[in-house]
């Protein structure tokens, strides 16, 4: 029961999903949602994140919460490209029902070393049933 | 195969309806605490939920139930009323759970 | 089996802390083990021994301390979430240069690889939130 | 700033609605609105409660919390009576929406003084246009 | 005349439909913290909301749309974006406040 | 004008005690008074000086304790509410037999008989909560 990363037992890959379904500033939900999924990429599992409903808006580029008093906790999405997460689940269904396109989002890149360090994004846009279907496949599923 | 559960009332939240389009057919579907309002026969989301059965088995927490004052008569068609007992049993026998809160 | 347990709202302004406590009674009378019981953001606040509830209503944070001390149950109170809302144990009191300390009985303040950690070792994490 | 009841300066006599739209047990709004109700009535204002949404639960008949562990505050209704709360407004069309009929509501009562102490009922359903010029006339409005 | 609050997105919760339902023609709407995803021009209450506008003024706060990443120019026609001065203003102007939580 | 203030929901976890915040500022500076300001439910929270929030965030507690040393504000946390969640001033840390309190300066507690008497007393009452 030690707090260090390497504490996780050699070999117990499981998949880590993280759902995020609240929108990002009218509470606290979603930023200390973000902080597991950064803290768990440290732990060597297989992480992906979904944004369902709400939660899509925590993508929304341009947020400045400046006048508003609040932490601009979503400008660390951009750094988990470098923490091995590299997949990025977000539900066209939600995205739709709020007038939102892919271009709303921010652009969020990660290094793929596999592939040369090519640039590539971080975020998948995908349908209802092919999201369902992953949720099905995970180990560990933790809401936000 | 995946247990869901929901705990928000659907007349107050959506929690009920994502879960509904995000559990794969097949799924076993709790609900727990203000979520057993949804099973109403004679309310708004009964034909959302009744759709919703034929692919998935529907459960609800007794305690909760009596809670609120609803008899199971007075509940959807095919509904499991459970205790606390059955749900541990129905999260060992289901691969994971997902929480819709 | 091994269930890790995930809280996250305080006593009495949501169920989620009632119900997770039945669960996780439940469980341990199906023999059936607690990994843990992780406390994340408001569910920080199920660990104050400040509390007096009133006489004719149920005592969440006194029924915690019960639980883990009959059934040697770990306890976590996530520490990100506590010092944003003011749980605070013997160290984190010192660290902060605080003047009390109000962690009740059976609880301990770490840190959120703790979360992840038990959603590696448990064979099911059930969280309740809202 | 006492906490008298009689801290109220005399003559200023306001119209408090408390305004219900949780239900009874999933949170502690409900409970803790009641208590408001119960203290409130104590200060000689002109006091109606209105329940909306899921509110309408809380006055739901057999009530029974004993499994769940919880306190069955929902019994304290019947008090409301006593309490010179003499309107229980409850919307018709929440009511619907939820498969429920007056037949479903606690049979709260208060004695009529005025009307030698006759039994009348204390809950009266009215539709969404007349709770919503009430809810115009009120000079303070609490929400639970 | 009612000044209403709204604070919740409308998308996970019932609150600016029941304000809808509940405020009386000629009140103030005023949209804050998460209630301001309502005033999305594309998004699914848009029609919802212009339809109730007939008959309501609406608002919303500045720095809650900020802070969203929410351009003014995406919101529907006729929301006036008040600052905190601006609330302030309105609900000494107005005879009461109503919030939906 | 008169305004009082009802925040019932805790810092952080939702954004009514910052709403609450940013409009007794504007109130005041706008030359209005504000009345009181009752933190009821969870917004008792809002009342614990035991909290430390990160350095690159607002300190929502502080913040209402300098507004109201800076302004001469009534800050009350319902005595039923604290005591069902676990803030305590010294004379509830005597009354339960409690071995610490936590209340943060410029907060007392004391009845609901305060909001309705807020209600009466002031010229609006604005709520803000979840």
């Amino acid at each position: 029961m030690t707090d260090e990363a390497t504490a996780a037992p050699p070999g117990a890959v499981k998949k880590f999903m993280y759902i995020n379904r609240r929108a990002p500033h009218g509470g606290n939900y979603a930023q200390e949602g973000l902080e597991v999924a950064l803290i768990g990429a440290a732990f060597d599992q297989e992480v992906s994140l979904a944004f369902i409903d709400d939660g899509v808006f925590q993508l929304k580029t341009g947020q400045d919460t400046a006048a508003a008093g609040l932490k601009n906790f979503t400008a660390a999405f951009a750094a988990l490209g470098d923490y091995e997460v590299k997949r990025i689940y977000v539900e066209a269904e939600s995205l739709a029902r709020r007038g939102l396109t892919a271009d709303d989002l921010m652009p969020l890149m990660y290094e793929d070393e596999d592939d040369d360090y090519a640039e590539k994004p971080l975020i998948e846009i995908i349908g209802k049933d092919a999201l369902a279907d992953l949720i099905e496949r995970q180990d560990v599923l933790l809401n936000f | 195969m995946l247990l869901h559960t929901v705990n928000k009332s659907p007349f107050e939240k959506n929690s009920l309806d994502t879960c509904l389009r995000l559990s794969a057919p097949g799924s076993c579907i709790l609900l727990i605490e203000d979520g057993v309002y949804a099973a109403l026969a004679g309310g708004a989301f009964a034909a959302q939920l009744q759709d919703g059965m034929r692919a998935r088995k529907l459960y609800a927490i007794d305690a909760d139930l009596q809670a609120r004052g609803l008899d199971p008569a007075g509940l959807i068609d095919g509904v499991e009323v459970i205790d606390y007992r059955g749900f541990v049993e129905l999260a060992t026998r289901c691969d994971q759970v997902q929480s819709w809160f | 089996m091994k269930f890790a347990i995930v809280v996250n709202e305080g006593p009495y302004t949501h169920q989620a802390s009632d119900s997770a406590y039945h669960f996780a009674r439940a469980a341990l009378e199906g023999g059936h083990a607690i990994y843990r019981v992780f406390f994340y953001h408001d569910g920080v606040h199920n660990g104050t021994r400040l509390a007096s509830p009133p006489q004719d209503e149920r005592d969440v944070v006194n029924r915690w301390s019960k639980l883990a001390a009959e059934h040697d149950i770990d306890l976590v109170v996530c520490v990100a979430a506590a010092q944003r809302r003011g749980i605070v144990d013997a160290a984190e009191k010192k660290r902060h240069a605080k003047d009390a300390d109000n962690i009740a009985p059976g609880f301990r303040i770490s840190g959120l690889g703790q979360l992840i950690e038990a959603g590696i070792r448990a064979d099911r994490l059930m969280a309740f939130g809202d």
